[in-house]
């Protein structure tokens, strides 16, 4: 990796924090007034790539020469915005760069497919919109700019999901009330913003955080935290507040949707974390307490209601939708307990969890461009007809269960670990009861490509179908990610660690 | 008689005045209240009370919607091309005192500001001009007498 | 009890305010009206803020003309900057809790200004309320346009039926 | 508090009018009625903050929130609906829920909030007034707003006008620009 890093220029690097997020919106602005899709498209994979090579840069900086602080526009941090990258964010540069560019690549059919012509430049350029705010709301150190690249790369995503109109009505629903949730969770966290300003004076979160631990009795301090989780709760998805979830994974594109599951969830996680450890003093005693009842008890309620409600839903995208909020029930478990192994396995699935979900929402939409499929007996015998992308979401799969030779057993044995340490035996059984129930849904997806029938009047049309190449190699480059980062986890539990250890160091230790 | 001529006449007079109002409010707005959002949002204004006269279609001929889209886009670039600007001048993103040689009477930071604010103004005046024509071309779906 | 709250009868308003748009959002069915109330709850935000940042015998933060002619502009900036810190250090021993504030008390020249901080996030957040509301209400002509109707219970049954038949086919 | 001066009484009068105005909006089911009150009250807060010396929050609320805002909703209103069916009890009963709780949280917090008009509230007394003093010898120029939106907080500009490119964008792709002539083309 420092090979690839090393390519960049000096001068490029010292300014990569700033260009990793002023390229994509530059180039959004270019590719609205591209005149055809396929232009849009170029476009937006020279903005990923760029992208994606400056998170490599700057992840490699941060792992060398520790926090990476950069000053926007020359002022000094109190005064001026500052973007800071620690260990803890670099994990999120990793996984938005790599995933939003598989994405990019495997979206020229897959849009083409779903997209009217006319409107695919414009549809690329909103994709772009929402890939730099999610990198905004990623590295950004100033509490109010996080607050608007988190709207930037909302509006961009609501849409982007109602743009899913041209093939299912529900679409425009899913979007207006995403939105309305969406916004509301926004100004929660603005009200919270504005709480810390007026106790602290200051934007800036590092800041914030020097100033913070001596006014955890003031009763202002104690309303933003608890705006502050709602608000990000929201926009994280967890238990209680998910209900836009579903809809909105559903009915959206299945670009949209691959690139979403796989990211715009982590990113809101992220900022939870980074209010919980480096904002807020977590030895303070409203803190101390969400961290068991807040974060680890939702996200175990939530880890099992959503994977039940995943194995009764028809449509094919709404079980993986809710198996995503399950998922991220996981995370809240891992940052409930409060410990660094705790947090760490947390980061170690937030990355694998990418990786999975990338791999089947790709897989759903390569069977989707052939035979729109939306119920799950619609998906009956495929794997005769398109081998590779059965055996893709087969891996996929298996991998969101946690079986052995798959990335997820190792969240799945981390996360237990933890628990175990922190004496959690109620944790580690709830950990084994959510598996079984996924590999309840998961089967019986598996089941209808493996097993199953056809039906009748499409066995001649599935007999030698194949998804276009565009669509199958990201597909495949995840599917072997998943194996691959069984046998090699060391890099990535070396990556979750540093992010650990930088969340605990941060802050006012 | 052509109809609404009160109207036609005063909008003749008052659309040209309120364009330079909203020019106004844009370059004095580093020296009383003012700036790029509400000189973006007056000028749209007067644009849209020359559709509601004179009807979407010859405001569609004044303002082309080709155009609305293009300015939209060089807004966000005017903006961030001001930027690269100090990048390749080699300060941080944004850092306006390298675009002027004087430093001591900060005219670096004037041009940017102003530069900026351009930006600013031509995308909310583009954006704005894009909502309403996406939103009074569409036939409405309340039949007149029922107002 | 009732001289605290007298002293921030503002916020008092300010939340009262905020909790009837909260109120209008989550209470209604019709898709125009929620919007209505959320764009009710943001500008009562916006009012928190500005509150927030409001200093009592403060002038709009507007420094005063200095820019006759560019010759003397910056022996005027440095005598303004020198005027500041000698006022500051005078305000100090006069303003009446100097002593149980540690920081210098930040005056500029005699006069003293309102906190410009708010006033530049209000000024995004406006933007963002502005942006979201016109994405709103362009997907509920898109939903009245399909759907034939804007109240939520229509629209689920709606879907609730198309559902149904799908199923039994 | 210092010695009574006429302006409390402005502040007193817009604080009513904002509350009147507030609560008729929320009664109210004729949306025509909703959306003229809902521009009335971005109006009266724009007075409010003028007196509150926020005046480019006041020019941009009067331009942005009462004048676009409201052509906006009226446009929409036009291709949808004019009235608001009456809504079910239970929902009433539901909003009351969740406004307590967000209220019952927000009043817990006006105890340690400053007082209004605090010149040495944490708020009022650190990066906001530094702009003041500083504003004059690294920028020079007299409207200290526009130089923190412009230059010191010059990004979080960058990405409003972003959100506002991200919003053109939307309603272009959700409606398109000439919706006239190609009537009905999605379904």
């Amino acid at each position: 990796m420092e090979f690839l890093a090393s390519l960049l220029p000096a001068s490029l690097v010292t300014h990569a924090p700033a260009i990793i997020v002023v390229t994509p919106l530059m180039m959004a602005a270019v590719a609205a007034i591209m005149p055809n899709g396929r232009l849009g498209w170029a476009v937006t994979l020279i903005s990923t790539i760029v992208s994606a090579l400056l998170a490599l840069a700057i992840i490699v900086d941060v792992q060398t020469g520790g926090v990476v602080s950069y000053a926007m526009g020359g002022w000094a941090p109190p005064a001026g915005i500052e973007f800071r990258i620690d260990g803890l964010n670099a994990v999120l540069l990793m996984v938005i760069g790599a995933l939003g560019l598989l994405s990019v690549i495997y979206a020229l059919p897959s849009v083409a497919d779903e997209i009217e012509e006319k409107k695919q430049s414009l549809f690329y350029s909103a994709f772009l919109v929402c890939f730099a705010g999610l990198i905004g709301v990623a590295i950004t150190g100033d509490a109010f700019n996080m607050f608007v690249f988190l709207e930037i790369s909302s509006i961009s995503t609501y849409v982007l999901v109602g743009m899913g109109a041209s093939s299912d009505r529900r679409a425009l629903t899913a979007a207006y009330n995403y939105l309305v949730l969406g916004t509301i969770g926004a100004t929660f966290f603005v009200i919270g913003v504005g709480f810390l300003y007026m106790a602290t004076g200051t934007l800036n979160m590092a800041d914030m955080a020097t100033r913070l631990p001596d006014l955890s009795d003031s009763r202002v301090v104690q309303a933003a935290f608890a705006f502050i989780i709602v608000g990000l709760g929201l926009k994280a998805a967890m238990f209680p507040l998910h209900l836009w979830l579903p809809n909105a994974y559903a009915y959206a594109p299945n670009f949209v949707t691959s690139f979403l599951a796989s990211t715009a969830t982590k990113v809101a996680f992220y900022t939870l974390v980074r209010f919980l450890f480096d904002v807020f003093w977590p030895e303070a005693p409203f803190v101390e307490v969400s961290f068991l009842w807040v974060f680890a008890i939702l996200g175990i309620i939530g880890m099992i209601v959503a994977s039940v409600q995943a194995v009764f839903q028809d449509d094919a995208r709404r079980l993986l939708a809710f198996s995503s909020v399950g998922q991220v029930g996981y995370m809240m478990l891992g940052l409930g307990m409060g410990t660094a192994a705790g947090l760490s396995a947390g980061m170690l699935h937030l990355i694998n969890h990418s990786m999975m979900k990338g791999a089947l929402f790709m897989a759903l939409g390569a069977f989707a461009i052939r035979f729109g499929i939306r119920r799950i007996s619609d998906l009956n015998g495929f794997a005769r007809s398109m081998p590779f992308t059965s055996v893709a979401f087969t891996i996929g799969g298996l991998s969101l269960v946690g079986v052995p030779m798959t990335v997820g057993f190792w969240s799945k044995w981390y996360l237990g670990v933890a628990a175990l340490e922190n004496g959690w035996w109620w944790a580690v059984a709830a950990l084994i009861l959510s598996s079984l129930i996924a590999l309840a849904y998961v089967a019986r997806m598996l089941a209808a490509i493996w097993v199953a029938e056809p039906h009748h009047d499409k066995a001649g049309a599935i007999a030698h179908a194949r998804a276009p190449w565009l669509m199958l190699g990201p597909l495949w480059v995840l599917a072997i990610a998943n194996v691959w980062f069984f046998f090699q986890p060391d890099f990535l539990i070396s990556m979750a660690n540093a992010a650990a250890e930088a969340a605990f160091s941060g802050g006012a230790r | 008689m052509t109809p609404h001529l009160v109207l036609r006449i005063v909008a003749k007079l008052l659309i040209p005045l309120i364009v330079i109002f909203g020019l106004y409010v844009h370059f004095h707005g580093d020296y009383s209240p003012g700036g790029g959002f509400q000189a973006g949002v007056i000028i749209a204004a007067a644009v849209i009370l020359y559709a509601l006269i004179f009807g979407v279609e010859n405001a569609k001929r004044a303002v082309p919607t080709w155009f609305v889209k293009f300015l939209a886009a060089f807004g966000v670039l005017l903006y961030g091309g001001t930027g690269v600007a100090t990048l390749v001048l080699g300060a941080n993103f944004l850092d306006y005192d390298v675009l002027h040689p004087d430093l001591a009477h900060h005219s670096g930071q004037h041009i940017g500001i102003i530069l900026v604010e351009l930006g600013v103004l031509s995308t909310v005046f583009s954006v704005m001009m894009a909502i309403f024509y996406a939103f009074a071309g569409r036939a409405p779906d309340i039949p007149e007498g029922e107002w | 009890m009732i001289e605290i709250i007298a002293e921030r009868f503002n916020f008092v308003i300010v939340i009262i305010l905020m909790m009837t748009g909260l109120y209008a959002v989550v209470a209604t069915g019709n898709l125009v009206k929620r919007l209505v109330g959320l764009s009710l709850f943001q500008t009562s935000v916006f009012l928190l803020y500005i509150t927030m940042g409001k200093v009592f015998g403060g002038q709009p933060p507007i420094l005063p003309e200095y820019s006759e002619g560019h010759g003397e502009n910056d022996a005027y900036a440095g005598e303004a900057a020198a005027a500041v810190t000698d006022h500051a250090a005078e305000a100090a021993d006069i303003a009446e809790s100097a002593a149980s504030h540690g920081e210098t008390v930040h005056h500029a020249a005699e006069a003293i200004y309102s906190n410009p901080l708010p006033h530049v996030l209000i000024l995004t957040a406006i933007v963002v309320g502005v942006a979201t509301l016109s994405v709103g209400l362009a997907l509920v002509v898109r939903i009245r346009e399909s759907y034939g109707t804007i109240e939520d219970e229509a629209i689920n049954h709606a879907d609730y039926a198309v559902d149904s038949a799908r199923r039994n086919t | 508090m210092t010695e009574f001066d006429w302006t409390q009484l402005l502040d007193y009068a817009l604080m009513g009018m904002l509350l009147a105005v507030g609560i008729a909006i929320v009664r109210l089911k004729n949306l025509f009625a909703a959306v003229m009150l809902m521009g009335v009250y971005s109006l009266i807060s724009a007075a409010w903050f003028v007196s509150l010396d926020a005046v480019d929050v006041a020019f941009t609320e009067a331009a942005v929130g009462a004048g676009i805002s409201t052509v906006l909703m009226l446009a929409a209103m036009l291709l949808t609906a004019r009235e608001a069916e009456p809504v079910k009890a239970i929902r009433h009963w539901a909003a009351l829920i969740v406004v307590s709780v967000a209220g019952a949280a927000l009043f817990y917090a006006v105890g340690d909030m400053p007082v209004y008009g605090d010149l040495h509230s944490p708020a009022n007394s650190y990066v906001g007034m530094d702009y003041i003093t500083s504003t004059p010898n690294e920028i020079a120029i007299p409207n200290v707003v526009t130089a923190v939106l412009a230059s010191y907080r010059g990004f979080d500009t960058f990405g409003e006008t972003v959100v506002i490119f991200a919003a053109g964008l939307g309603v272009m792709l959700l409606l398109g620009l000439n919706p006239g002539k190609k009537k009905g083309d999605e379904e």
